[in-house]
């Protein structure tokens, strides 16, 4: 690195970027199998829908609901002590982990949900004209025909993970925001911002070229 | 015979759109079905066919009336009784219905799997189907790589793959070409008399009914308006809907339009005879022109047969003495319907 | 006693685990100083001011780092904990700056004044703020007026209220006539220092004393054979010098004998 | 007459799916269309009748070759000439292609309004249209509360709905019962009479074709293997793939099977005939047979008329003394093309 | 209200209602109106799509991934100085504004794209072939085509904007979600602190309640 950036500096921004990407793979990893369940559920559910069952969808609604107007500062800070008996710690960025699963999962069910209510009605018919089951369907076909879609919220998601860990810094979990908030704007120390910014955009953009080409694959 | 499947007076409503009254898709429709027939279903578009034939696979439920499938009434089913019914009925759908995100290959396979096919099973029949529909080469295609009629073969190769026991086919041949209709039918004839397969055909191509159908029944705004056999129907619609739709196909009801026509072209004197077996079985109108000193031409009209049986119309004009004339289609009327224009 | 984390049977270095709220070079050299008086210490650093006590009570941390005796009465009071000081380490110098004015008495009619709004800095900003004469506060209020308790403002001053960290981004804002912050929160670009300030907060008052920030553990672990090594690290030479440099020269290193701390801290804890 | 639409060594291909060569749709096809013309393409599926249709519409672009309407290569349109020309050409996709948002209405008017129509007109042509393909009640329909056909008559109202002077008809009666078929027949015939459009049809259904078209080409994977007058072509088909196709509708080709059928079924000697006029003009059948003593029976086949003239196929079974018969057979000869069997 | 609640801790939760209304609305407003017309040239740019021009489609992706890393808490501060241009201060509730119809933006293109790739092909082909004008198409048919999982999806972001203000608090935004932290947690009364959240909650089940209404007469 050139003379703007100390050793210190660079080890800094690399731990963050490494913190940053253990919290987001592992929440995302988790979220997405969360999310996408949720969100074929929220779908299947709706009135005329295979699993057609309005308290169950009313009930999933209000969890999804319940869950996401809590500001994600407070959830993080409210689920400390789950954190701790589950993780032994509530600290550090095992301790984002929770909270931000739990704030992605509900976040990929309705951006999901948006994506499954486009899948053409007449390859849910076929399903259940070939005897699939429910969650066959819900799974199979369903998910498997809104893949494109699919990938692509699941990419917006993982991104918007990225900017929920500069939250997470609140309990320690560090990572790139954290790093440029505490570092860039509290010390002023501008270009070590710029640096964690770009590295965050490459992050991104490495992100965003690898779920727009996946997708691809799968748009039809 | 054994009956398989029946409805009893089956009514289905949907809601009407914004601001209109609910439609009435089918109205106390009762039908029988046989162990082993090819039924046919015809009817004006917005008739109900592909209402009721989704009703037999339980795709969608009569808001009155009761649907019965090898005598179980299908509203009393478990989901899983359901579903066991609808693996051994293959659908073809009108509109296809094909896994977009899927090959033709995965398309086909699918129902292979849920039926619990090994790997290999999979593979030889689904490629048996793939040649058959005459696919080769498209195996990994996705559907919107398909044309028309390409899409429509894999959603055929799709409902019989697994050699289900009923196949309801909702105009399976309607983006298809004449020859590759023809390879279709015989395909289900075959599997129709080899493997005793009950099957429900709606379409609006006669020549299909014609070649296929042992029954059929033909609906006109929700209601059955006629039911019988192929050949009966065919010959002798009774309802002026079946006569309506019937009648293009075996050239059987001449228009006003038509006759004029005619009666510019040619001279002599028009008449329409109705075709009967016993109109065929000896040279009827060679001898009775020979015995009456009359003459005739074909201008037009057609003869075909299903099951062996021909049906159809002849319209000849006839040249002739007046009496002789009358007397050749009084000697005629002793064999056939004949009308005179 | 048991020590913390405890201690390596060849007398090698004592792991501390410490939760602050800021990751910097200062914490670096403290790390490295520590190494030589046998520490082994390790920052969490958190943004949220409420964790670093949390997770010392419930064990995950041996120790804090980021807070002043009278947000720590705070948290005492309200959570019937009982964190307690270890040693001082600085107090900030907070002050009344203002971009338009060079005295706080031409501050006019209806400004607007740029205020933290945690509750122990909010009253400290009251206080700034009364010393210049811009509004008084009940003095039965304690050392922890709210709002209500502003018994004067005859200038109708609003305060409005950020973060704790925000608060020096007002300073340029056309809308706020001033702000009351700490000095070493300025961005340093802009040359503010100490005598920049309209009024300055005497940190050498004994009415400063709940504003000295201090390392604190809980109460049955002071006795703990690291702290007088931890304290030997804070006071040394290059951690000073570190110190001194990130702020700038706007805090003041302080050496307050720890009984009156928790003193101090007692008497506020009854407010 | 003038030309409106020509292709000129027009290949098309596809990229082929995954790990499959590419699919070459078109091939060097040169086709001709005169205004005021009603041009049918029929051919197997997948021959590339839908590929070449979206191409006149600029859908789809050649990879080499080039088409141009009214003398205007394609390639060479700015945008807005291109659209100018699109709004100029009503297409009838065979899928529907129907906008599902919005309703039937909104379907229909949708041209109109980029048409510029003032309100007050789109009203009523949108009504007038509804009424004529039959979907009273539906206007404020959502595509999917559709039966097959009545979104095929959304699609056609669509494509005529400005009076487009090129209508471009990719099987556009294919999930249309007879009745129907007629109808919209008869509107697009109708239209080209009275408005001198242009039109191109592709379809499966001969009837439609013999009913329609003034010319056809006929298409076998992505070359044209014939082109010719409809009367032409459909009595007297050149190609074998035309004749695979346009016979089993005239029944001018009858199978092994159905001759070995017909052989059990009559006694007297089979043999059948090519219909042209000149079998028509005079009693040619009833002449000969009272000339030569033998007796027939019209045993299957029919006689269709397009543009007036008469096509299609008599099988005959023949009664008499073996050298009368021979008579008889070599005297039609000399009016008719003649197999015996 | 009881007496757990005083007169003007109701009144502040007013007031905080209020802000956070205001910021969330006239933010969607803006960012609904950016947001879909980016996401629609997002997706109409792609390759083999009405627009395709791949200089345009990467230029696009460029702006979005490049705001979309910026954590929301250094875009908010980032800006200030805009904001101080633009409306004379960086605080309080309109100072929040731009950042936030930034932020929504962005994540309202991605969604939105996530969407439109949904389109059917042929409704497509069907604008072009009545001779719509690419712009025409895009909006009058791809977007109309889309309406439904569109409509979720902004319901999506406008639930998202509410956990932003939350951040947005620490430039003197006020709202809710900083009222909970600053009032509720930081003073340890956490008896205002679940009264914000049970009005969040409310407040967010509406506006679900309400996309999903709105959505499931678009939906096909
Ligand atoms: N987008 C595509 N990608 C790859 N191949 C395609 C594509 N579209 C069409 N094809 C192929 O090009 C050939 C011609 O297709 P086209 O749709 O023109 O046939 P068609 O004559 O209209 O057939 P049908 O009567 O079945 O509708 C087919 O083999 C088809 O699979
Ligand atoms: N989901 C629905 N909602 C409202 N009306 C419907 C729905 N499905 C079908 N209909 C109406 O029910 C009637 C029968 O439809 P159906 O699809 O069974 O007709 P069909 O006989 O198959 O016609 P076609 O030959 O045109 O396919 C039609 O008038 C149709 O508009
Ligand atoms: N950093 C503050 C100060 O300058 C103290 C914060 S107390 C959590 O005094
Ligand atoms: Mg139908
Ligand atoms: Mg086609």
């Amino acid at each position: 690195m050139s003379d703007l950036f100390s050793a210190s500096t660079v080890d800094r921004v690399g731990v963050a970027l490494w913190e940053t990407l253990f919290m987001v793979s592992v929440s995302f990893f988790f979220a997405s199998i969360i999310g996408l369940v949720l969100g074929l559920f929220l779908f299947a559910t709706r009135s005329g829908q295979i699993l057609a069952n309005r308290a169950v969808h009313v009930g999933l609604n209000l969890v999804v609901n319940t869950l996401r107007p809590i500001p994600f500062i407070i959830l993080l800070i409210a689920l400390t002590p789950v954190t701790r008996n589950l993780l032994g710690t509530s600290i550090g960025p095992a301790a984002a982990i929770l909270p931000l699963t739990i704030a992605a999962s509900v976040g990929i069910a309705r951006v999901a949900e948006s994506n499954l209510v486009a899948v053409d009605p007449g390859a849910i018919e076929a399903a259940r004209a070939v005897g699939a089951k429910p969650l066959h369907i819900l799974f199979g076909f369903v998910g498997r025909e809104a893949l494109g879609p699919l990938i692509l919220s699941l990419t917006f998601i993982f991104v918007a993970l990225i900017d929920a860990t500069a939250v997470a810094g609140a309990v320690g979990g560090g990572g790139l925001g954290n790093l440029a908030l505490t570092y860039g704007y509290q010390r002023f120390d501008y270009a070590i911002m710029l640096l964690i910014i770009v590295v965050l955009i490459a992050l991104v953009q490495s992100v965003q070229f690898l779920g727009n080409w996946i997708a691809r694959r799968f748009i039809q | 015979m054994t009956e398989r499947i029946r409805l009893t007076d089956v009514t289905k409503q949907f809601p009407g759109a914004k601001g209109a009254d609910p439609q009435l898709a089918l109205q106390d429709v009762s039908l029988s079905i046989e162990a082993g027939e090819i039924y046919g279903l015809i009817g004006q578009s917005g008739a109900g066919k592909s209402t009721l034939l989704r009703m037999i696979d339980g795709l969608e439920r009569p808001t009155s009336g009761t649907i019965a499938v090898d005598g179980t009434d299908l509203a009393g089913l478990r989901p899983d009784e359901m579903r066991a019914l609808r693996r051994s009925i293959g659908m073809v759908f009108q509109q296809f219905s094909l896994w977009n995100a899927r090959t033709v290959y995965d398309n086909i396979a699918v129902p292979l799997k849920l039926a619990g096919w090994s790997k290999e099973a999979i593979n030889a029949r689904v490629a048996e189907l793939i040649d058959f529909v005459g696919l080769h080469g498209k195996a990994f295609a996705k559907p919107r790589q398909l044309s028309g009629g390409q899409k429509q073969r894999v959603g055929i190769a799709r409902a019989i793959a697994t050699r289900p026991s009923i196949v309801l086919a909702d105009e399976a041949t309607s983006a298809l070409d004449p020859q590759t209709t023809t390879e279709i039918i015989d395909l289900l004839r075959a599997a129709n008399t080899e493997f005793g397969i009950t099957m429900v055909v709606v379409t609006h191509e006669m020549d299909v009914i014609a070649r296929l159908a042992d029954r059929l029944s033909i609906l006109s705004r929700g209601q059955v308006v006629e039911t019988g056999e192929v050949h009966q129907v065919l010959s002798r619609p009774e309802h002026p809907v079946s006569a309506g739709l019937v009648g293009s196909y075996t050239r059987m009801t001449l228009s006003e339009e038509d006759r004029r026509e005619l009666r510019e072209g040619f001279a002599g004197t028009g008449i329409s005879v109705v075709v009967q077996e016993s109109l065929l079985r000896s040279p009827v109108l060679s001898r009775l022109a020979r015995q009456h000193d009359v003459d005739f031409t074909v201008i037009t009209g057609g003869i075909s047969r299903t099951k062996g049986l021909p049906y159809g119309q002849l319209s000849l004009a006839l040249y002739g003495e007046g009496q002789d004339v009358d007397a050749f289609v009084a000697g005629l009327r002793q064999h056939a319907e004949v009308s005179t224009w | 006693p048991r020590l913390l984390g405890g201690e390596d049977e060849t007398g090698e270095l004592i792991p501390l685990h410490i939760a602050d709220t800021a990751q910097s070079d200062f914490q670096d050299k403290i790390v490295e100083v520590g190494k030589e008086k046998g520490l082994d210490i390790t920052f969490t650093n958190f943004t949220d001011p409420y964790l670093p006590n949390t997770a010392l009570i419930e064990g995950e941390v041996d120790a804090n780092s980021f807070q002043h005796v009278a947000w720590l009465s705070q948290f005492n009071k309200e959570t019937g904990s009982d964190v307690t000081p270890l040693f001082s380490t600085v107090i900030s110098s907070w002050g009344l700056f203002s971009e338009d004015h060079d005295s706080a008495d031409s501050i006019p009619d209806g400004a607007r004044i740029a205020v933290p709004d945690d509750p122990a800095n909010f009253s400290r900003a009251l206080f700034i703020l009364q010393t210049a004469g811009v509004l008084e506060v009940d003095p039965d209020a304690g050392v922890f007026p709210v709002e209500e308790d502003i018994t004067s403002n005859p200038r109708n001053i609003e305060l409005v209220r950020l973060a704790h960290e925000s608060v020096q981004t007002a300073y340029e804002d056309p809308s706020v006539e001033a702000v009351v912050v700490a000095t070493d929160d300025f961005d340093p670009a802009l040359g503010i220092t100490s005598d920049d300030a309209l009024v300055l907060e005497d940190a050498s008052a004994e009415s400063s004393a709940p504003y000295i920030i201090v390392v604190a553990t809980r109460a049955d672990n002071v006795d703990n054979e690291a702290w007088p090594l931890l304290e030997e690290t804070y006071r040394d030479e290059r951690v000073v010098t570190a110190l001194e440099e990130e702020k700038r020269g706007e805090s003041t290193i302080v050496e307050f004998p720890v009984d009156q701390l928790r003193s101090t801290l007692a008497e506020l804890s009854q407010e």
